[in-house]
């Protein structure tokens, strides 16, 4: 099945060829699951290839299976061609397996929306783009991918585009990411010049030809790629806004699969990552590091206080994220890509678990407002641009909806354990691999500061759960809302299963599980050291994070599952600073709009209405007004009257007996030097200077008053 | 001293110079056609003057011969030129060269 | 002695030059310049040109003046208001001219213009025969041309002083049919 | 293929074809005129596709070569002075702009057989004058007959935009010929110079000429020669070189020559506009590769650095003003100027990278920006109006049209996967190998792409519908549909197998790189 690899990706392409072509001839419904089909037997393909290569054990290095010659210009060469091995392997199964489950989910939660087959188009194109990211062998092959997914979160974040709001947000998506982009095509650039290829196995061949310098410059360029496209610190302001899209692509796009390409290409590029040198003694992996533990603290702390159900789970994939960065920081690339598999999993429930209860809310609102049950409309304005403008997302309109939607609450309940990593959910085992090996590279701080954001992370998922299905419903919509239909329900106990048992499964016994044996020969050696220093032992960072993690529940428990808020004004929190900084996501968007995005609009502004138009233009209009002015000055010249003429023809002779006195050859100048006195000759030049400067000055001006007319004699 | 006794060829030069220069000036001063284009037959003859003393001075008939067309060329310029100032004083009923200045700008 | 001639007759053609520049009524200008030419005529003569002296005579002071005259008593004497409203042509005009005089003057020793020292010559240097065997045997051909453009002049003349063909301005503005 | 050897002279029957087109059309009526300059157009086409078929991509010299003395001044002693040679060319770099000529000529006529209704017959006849002026330009290799091509290409256009253009149509015509005119003089009186060096100069044949392959021997040697010819000045390699080069950069336009170009677009005919940003930008791009660079190979380098700086200006520039048009034919235009900066960029990389992602980033550019004034003109048929807020939620109305739109602009804005991409990444990849930061702050205007497009994508056809003129809006047509579908599969193309358009290329862009690196050609270029 190896060299039939390229059928994976094939697969989606076909969904989107058939669906755009002759999308015509199938219903909504038809192309929907033909889609889903694609994407289900690309998945059963990735699994049969997965046994395929296991059964070929530990040895099986990887194998490039080629298409064609891509791309070629002088000695610069680019082929089409996929690598499978452990890590792509891996990847694809997270990608088709959720992907999978995510599609069927969309089936309902789309059913009633005009534009399935447009949104089934671009989900399936999303996947052949993002296949293309992971299998590509060489990094334009990943580039390709890496900016197909950034066109399709474009797409689908504005899918509902007649709300500029989601048209913006995607256009915000699309530049961002595009800024990333900007650093990954240097990294690029780069690595071509450096090593002479872009394909893996070249590059990573000749790693110590290089110097740690060059390979800080290029790792950290990916790195800058990496932020924009798996939102951390600085680039990572589209991922709230991104939630404008169908709550499925949330689950899909901004929690399992596009987000992690970013962690997959820094795995990807280990070898290059480990000897990468920034300044001195700071290496590529520190400033990782610590950007990936301060982006989880700081979106951490804005998830406590949001009260959108899906930006709460957008700022807890930013800080999970932040983990997974931490963990390829410190070298554990084994527990990043672990964190990676099980995230995948409980985010993708997680989302789908809010969409379902928002799904059930539309229908509690419609059956109220209308008193008919709810008809299949238009679902663009129902989740957003509300005509009366009840907001499905807002956590304070719910409450109590454990009994209205049982399945949902369970399953949500589990995503959030694994989310808030209580022990023996898989989220517990990766988080914690991530966390013990930070500590045990030696980076104690970086462990403190992961703790805390631990406790934080339990709080704001209780708060969020007890908040939405704890209670009693505070609105009237929420009173009768009710459970999704069974093609929603059953995709979230599959993700559910998986949140509960995956870590049991992959992850134990501990740092040598069936995954880790699974990424071992490829990330063999590299990356994790034994730092010095006290190293705490297995059982006590286990037994730490689960304490961090049964207090944080707690808290939300006693804060927000004791005495749940009888009303929407009473479930809205009154905080004080600290809480407007954190419900306003510290300001940074307006920051951001105020340094960047307004600076960049004067400057357009200015260059487009006034630079180009009067100075570049105005350069050229002026010449030629020049040429036109020049022409009538010297038309003044010609005053009519004869006599003047006849002056300008005397003194012109001075003027060309001066230019020939001096350009004649020394002896004839000598000859004639004898015959007059230097002096009179000087004398002559100077007169004739004098005639010139005379007669073009003072020329008669054609104000010729009161002369008698010449005929009739009268004046 | 001697200068003042013995005429040589320079003195008749320096006089047809002089006579030059004195119909320039009347072709630039004066707003008389007439006297304009005596002036040029004045500047016509002093140049005559000088062709002949080189002629005398270098010993050779050729300055005569020059002088000789000159002469000719002279006065059919005279004809033509007189013919174009009665025309010109029949149009503007003046002699006056400034009033035709409508060809300007 | 003949030194004494060319000092007085140089004074008298200057005087007359300055005559007709200068003076106010125009037939003193043309009577002026006969004069001028009868005294070129004899320097002329002084400088062993007697041909050329005798031409000047006749053509230059007999035809040419006097066909001046004609035209002057053709159009009458109008001086016209001698007021120069060219205000930069009076000035400019005497300014130059001096400059050409010093200019030129100094520039006129024939030592250095022919590199050959003054010598008095014999008299049968030009008399007419000889000039008129170099005139139709070297310069035959200018003479032809010569002889073309006097005919050349004469048609010219009778044309342009012919009365009526066309209306010129003068006529059409005033509507007058007889010609003045 | 004996055909080609058979000494057919395809080359000459191509530029002349869409001449007598142009005779014709002019005789027949006006109702005759369309179908007449279509079938033309078409032939002409259908001759170019011989063309490249018949053209070996393994050769690096010219192919298709047609030799005649045109004008021939034989002095007394029977050595003739003053030779002009009807000299004809093709090789790998100008091998992809005849297809791309004739088909957007095709397209252009095509569409404009409904939007332009009077004075029919002359709109064509100077259409395909303008082909004939087009296709001469990229195949002539006598300077002289290069140069008389430059021209005529300018009279019909002078005309096509007098006539048939907007409101504002005389200024911007006026502007757009007295412009490129300037910068031609300059060309004219530098190719005089050549023709005058090759007289003086040893290697040259002692004879006023002009022919490509007489003149580089001639240009090899030149600024040594230089300094020893009194009537030369020391560094005449360099003035000869800056006035070609200030010539093709009016036409390419590099950054501050540029202001002709939006005035031009704005007031154009669509079909027009569509010529005016696919081709005749690229005969600029198109005269540095043929003759300022092999012919100055030493100030093309000494230079390098400042047309590279240009260039980069002229990308980022270009995209922060689109970005603040409200005219949409402004933002393509100021966009086309961001575009060949790309190219500029490409092309004084001076490695093999940069030219080909220079050439072919012109085909691109040709393509995606074609089909851009193409979309643009089928809205202008419909509302009348090219301002962009006029416009809003057009994907509800059109969505045919807005998938057209969506795929052109993607491939204009270089994503990957379709023809931008390719171009601009060797552009840069070529500049990299140059100068890390010439590439740094190029790719920056990918993402500066990204905002005006987007901002112009967003506007028209997201949002609510909110005027009611676009509610009644028809999806395209058929045939508009058939106009773009060539475009889009070519982005495609391009885009997954550059291959088939980079491997002719490579052996003229290898000897080009390496005449420029100074080594005399190992290859004759001419027969």
């Amino acid at each position: 099945m190896i060299d039939l690899i390229w059928l994976i990706p094939l697969l989606p392409l076909l969904g989107v060829v058939i669906n755009t072509f002759f999308g015509r001839f199938l219903s909504g419904k038809a192309s929907a699951w033909l889609a889903t089909l694609l994407v289900g037997i690309a998945a059963a393909l990735t699994l049969v290839t997965i046994f395929q290569v296991r059964g070929l054990g530990e040895e099986f290095g990887g194998e490039t299976v080629t298409l064609y010659r891509w791309m070629t210009a002088g000695d610069f060469s680019v082929t089409l061609s996929f690598l499978v091995d452990q890590l792509s392997l891996l990847m694809t199964m997270v990608i088709t397996g959720v992907g999978f489950l995510i599609h069927m989910y969309s089936i309902g939660y789309m059913a009633h929306d005009p534009g399935i087959r447009r949104y089934f188009i671009y989900l399936n194109l999303f996947v052949f783009a993002m296949l293309m990211l992971v299998l590509g062998d060489n990094y334009l092959l990943m580039f390709l991918g890496w900016e197909g997914v950034g066109l399709c979160s474009y797409l689908l974040i504005s899918f509902w585009f007649s709300d500029t709001v989601n048209a913006d947000a995607g256009k915000k998506a699309f530049i961002v990411n595009r800024i990333g982009d900007f650093a990954v095509l240097l990294g690029i650039f780069l690595t071509w010049t450096t090593f002479g290829s872009l394909a893996y196995a070249d590059i990573f061949g000749s790693i110590e030809a290089v110097s740690a310098g060059v390979l800080g410059l290029i790792t950290f360029l990916f790195f800058v790629g990496c932020t924009g496209k798996s939102a951390q610190i600085p680039l990572y302001v589209w991922l709230p806004d991104a939630m404008a899209g169908p709550t499925p692509v949330s689950a899909l796009i901004h929690a399992a699969t596009m987000v992690t390409a970013g962690v997959y290409l820094l795995v990807r590029s280990a070898p290059m990552l480990d000897e990468a040198i920034l300044i001195s003694n700071f290496l590529t992996r520190d400033l990782v590091a610590w950007i990936g533990v301060l982006t989880a603290l700081f979106a951490a702390t804005i998830a406590l206080t949001q009260t959108d159900i899906k930006r709460v789970l957008a700022y807890s994939t930013v800080s999970q994220l932040g983990y997974m960065f931490l963990g390829v920081g410190t070298g554990a690339y084994i527990a990043a890509i672990f964190h990676l598999f099980t995230h995948a999993f409980f985010k993708a429930l997680l989302f789908l678990g809010s969409g379902s209860v928002m799904h059930g809310m539309e229908h509690g609102h419609h059956a109220i407002s209308h008193g008919q049950p709810a008809e299949a409309d238009d679902h663009a304005t129902d989740e957003h641009g509300h005509a009366d403008s009840f907001d499905v997302q807002d956590m304070r309109n719910m409450g109590g909806l454990w009994q209205k939607m049982p399945a949902t609450a369970w399953t949500f309940l589990i995503g959030g354990l694994a989310l808030a990593g209580f022990p023996l959910t898989s989220g517990f085992f990766s988080k914690d691999e991530i966390l013990t090996l930070t500590q045990h590279g030696g980076y104690n701080l970086l462990y403190v500061i992961g703790i805390v954001t631990a406790f934080m992370t339990a709080f704001y998922t209780f708060r969020q759960f007890f908040m939405v299905f704890w209670g009693k419903p505070r609105t009237e919509a929420a009173a009768h809302a009710h459970e999704s239909p069974s093609v929603m329900t059953v995709p979230l106990m599959i993700l559910a299963a998986f949140a509960l048992l995956a870590g049991l499964i992959f992850g134990l016994p501990l740092e040598d599980g069936v995954f880790h044996h699974w990424l071992e020969p490829l990330l063999y050696g590299l990356g994790h050291h034994e730092g010095e220093g006290y190293h705490l032992p297995i059982m006590a960072s286990l037994a730490i994070s689960s304490i961090v993690a049964i207090a944080g529940i707690a808290l939300a428990y006693l804060r927000y599952g004791r005495r749940p808020a009888e009303t929407v004004g009473e479930a809205t929190a009154k905080g004080g600073l600290l809480h407007a900084l954190s419900y306003n996501k510290w300001y940074v968007d307006e920051i951001y709009h105020a340094l960047i995005v307004r600076p960049y609009e004067l400057l357009a502004a200015f260059s487009a209405r006034f630079f180009d138009r009067f100075v570049i233009d105005g350069a050229v209009n002026g010449v030629a007004k020049l040429l036109s002015v020049g022409g009538g000055g010297l038309g003044r010249l010609q005053s009519g009257f004869v006599r003047s003429y006849a002056l300008g023809i005397v003194s012109g002779l001075f003027i060309i007996g001066f230019v020939m006195f001096l350009t004649i050859p020394n002896e004839l100048r000598n000859y004639f030097s004898q015959l007059g006195t230097p002096a009179i000759l000087t004398f002559v030049v100077g007169l004739g200077l004098l005639a010139l400067i005379l007669w073009t000055t003072l020329r008669p001006r054609k104000t010729v008053e009161a002369a008698a007319d010449p005929i009739t004699h009268t004046s | 001293m001697e200068a003042l006794t013995t005429i040589t060829t320079t003195h008749y030069l320096i006089l047809s110079a002089i006579l030059f220069s004195l119909g320039v000036l009347g072709v630039l001063m004066r707003r008389s056609a007439i006297i304009a284009f005596l002036s040029i037959e004045l500047m016509l003859n002093a140049v005559n003057l000088s062709f002949v003393a080189l002629a005398r001075d270098l010993v050779s008939l050729d300055g005569q011969v020059v002088v000789f067309f000159v002469m000719t060329v002279a006065a059919a310029e005279v004809a033509v030129g007189l013919a174009l100032i009665v025309a010109f004083y029949r149009s503007l009923g003046t002699t006056d060269i400034d009033e035709a200045h409508e060809l300007y700008g | 002695m003949s030194a004494l001639i060319f000092w007085l007759l140089s004074i008298v053609a200057i005087g007359a030059a300055l005559v007709l520049i200068f003076g106010r009524n125009t037939v003193h200008g043309v009577l002026a310049m006969v004069v001028n030419f009868a005294v070129v005529a004899v320097f002329y003569l002084m400088l062993q040109a007697p041909f050329i002296a005798a031409v000047q005579v006749i053509v230059y002071a007999g035809a040419i003046l006097v066909l001046f005259l004609f035209v002057v008593m053709l159009m009458g004497n109008d001086p016209g208001p001698l007021w120069e409203h060219l205000a930069v042509q009076r000035p400019a005009a005497i300014l130059l001219v001096l400059l050409l005089i010093v200019a030129l003057v100094p520039m006129m020793d024939v030592r250095n213009l022919t590199g050959v020292t003054a010598t008095l010559i014999g008299p049968e240097f030009s008399d007419p025969a000889s000039l008129a065997r170099l005139l139709y045997s070297e310069y035959i051909l200018p003479v032809e041309v010569t002889a073309l453009l006097l005919l050349a002049a004469t048609v010219g003349a009778v044309v342009l002083g012919r009365r009526g063909a066309y209306r010129t301005k003068r006529e059409e503005v005033l509507d007058l049919d007889e010609v003045v | 293929m004996d055909f080609f050897t058979s000494g057919f002279p395809i080359l000459t029957v191509l530029i002349f074809l869409p001449l007598v087109g142009a005779i014709i059309t002019a005789i027949l009526p006006d109702d005759m005129a369309e179908s007449s300059a279509l079938a033309f157009t078409v032939l002409t086409a259908l001759l170019s596709l011989f063309v490249i078929f018949g053209f070996d991509p393994t050769r690096a010299d010219f192919q298709f070569v047609e030799r005649y003395n045109w004008i021939d001044a034989i002095s007394r002693q029977g050595e003739s002075l003053f030779k002009v040679e009807y000299l004809l060319g093709l090789d790998g770099i100008s091998l992809w702009l005849i297809p791309l000529t004739t088909l957007l000529m095709v397209l252009s006529v095509w569409f404009s057989s409904d939007s332009v209704t009077e004075r029919k017959k002359e709109y064509y006849a100077f259409m395909l004058l303008l082909e004939t002026g087009m296709l001469g330009v990229f195949v002539a290799l006598d300077l002289f007959l290069f140069f008389i091509f430059w021209e005529i290409v300018l009279i019909p256009m002078y005309f096509l935009i007098g006539i048939w253009g907007g409101s504002n149509r005389i200024y911007a015509t006026m502007k757009f010929v007295l412009y490129t005119m300037a910068g031609s003089a300059l060309m004219l009186a530098a190719i005089m110079g050549l023709g005058m060096v090759n007289l003086v100069s040893p290697s040259g044949t002692g004879q006023i000429a002009f022919a490509f392959d007489k003149l580089l021997p001639v240009m090899q040697g030149l600024p040594q020669l230089a300094p020893t010819l009194a009537t030369l000045p020391a560094n005449a390699a360099m003035w000869f070189f800056l006035a070609f080069a200030l010539a093709f950069a009016i036409k390419v336009p590099l950054f501050p020559f540029h202001t002709w170009l939006p005035d031009a677009h704005v007031q154009a005919p669509t079909a027009g506009s569509v010529i005016l940003a696919g081709i005749l930008l690229k005969m600029g791009t198109y005269g540095y590769l043929r003759f300022a660079l092999p012919f100055f190979p030493e100030p093309a380098r000494d230079f390098a650095p400042l047309f590279a700086l240009l260039a980069i200006i002229g990308i980022l520039y270009g995209a922060w003003v689109a970005y603040a048009q409200k005219d949409i034919k402004s933002l393509v235009a100021y966009s086309s100027v961001s575009h060949l900066g790309f190219v500029m960029l490409g092309i004084f990389a001076l490695n093999a990278q940069g030219l080909s992602g220079g050439i072919l980033q012109m085909i691109n550019h040709g393509i995606s920006t074609g089909a851009l004034f193409l979309l643009v003109g089928m809205i202008y048929e419909r509302r009348h109006t090219r301002d962009i807020d006029a416009f809003g939620g057009l994907w509800k109305i059109m969505p045919i049209y807005a998938a057209f739109f969506l795929i052109t602009m993607l491939a204009s804005v270089g994503l990957p996967g379709l023809n931008g991409f390719v171009g601009e990444f060797l552009a840069l990849l070529g500049a990299f190998a140059a100068n890390p930061w010439w590439a740094l702050f190029g790719t920056l205007g990918v993402v500066l792409a990204a905002t005006y497009m987007l901002r112009l994508f967003n506007k028209m056809f997201f949002g609510p519908v909110d005027r009611d003129e676009n509610r009644g809006l028809l999806d395209l047509t058929r045939k508009e549909v058939a106009l773009l579908v060539p475009l889009v599969i070519l982005m495609v193309l391009i885009g997954f197998a550059p291959n088939l358009f980079l491997d002719p290329m490579q052996p003229s862009v290898n000897a080009l790189v390496e005449i420029v690196n100074g080594n005399a050609p190992s290859i004759g270029m001419l027969p």
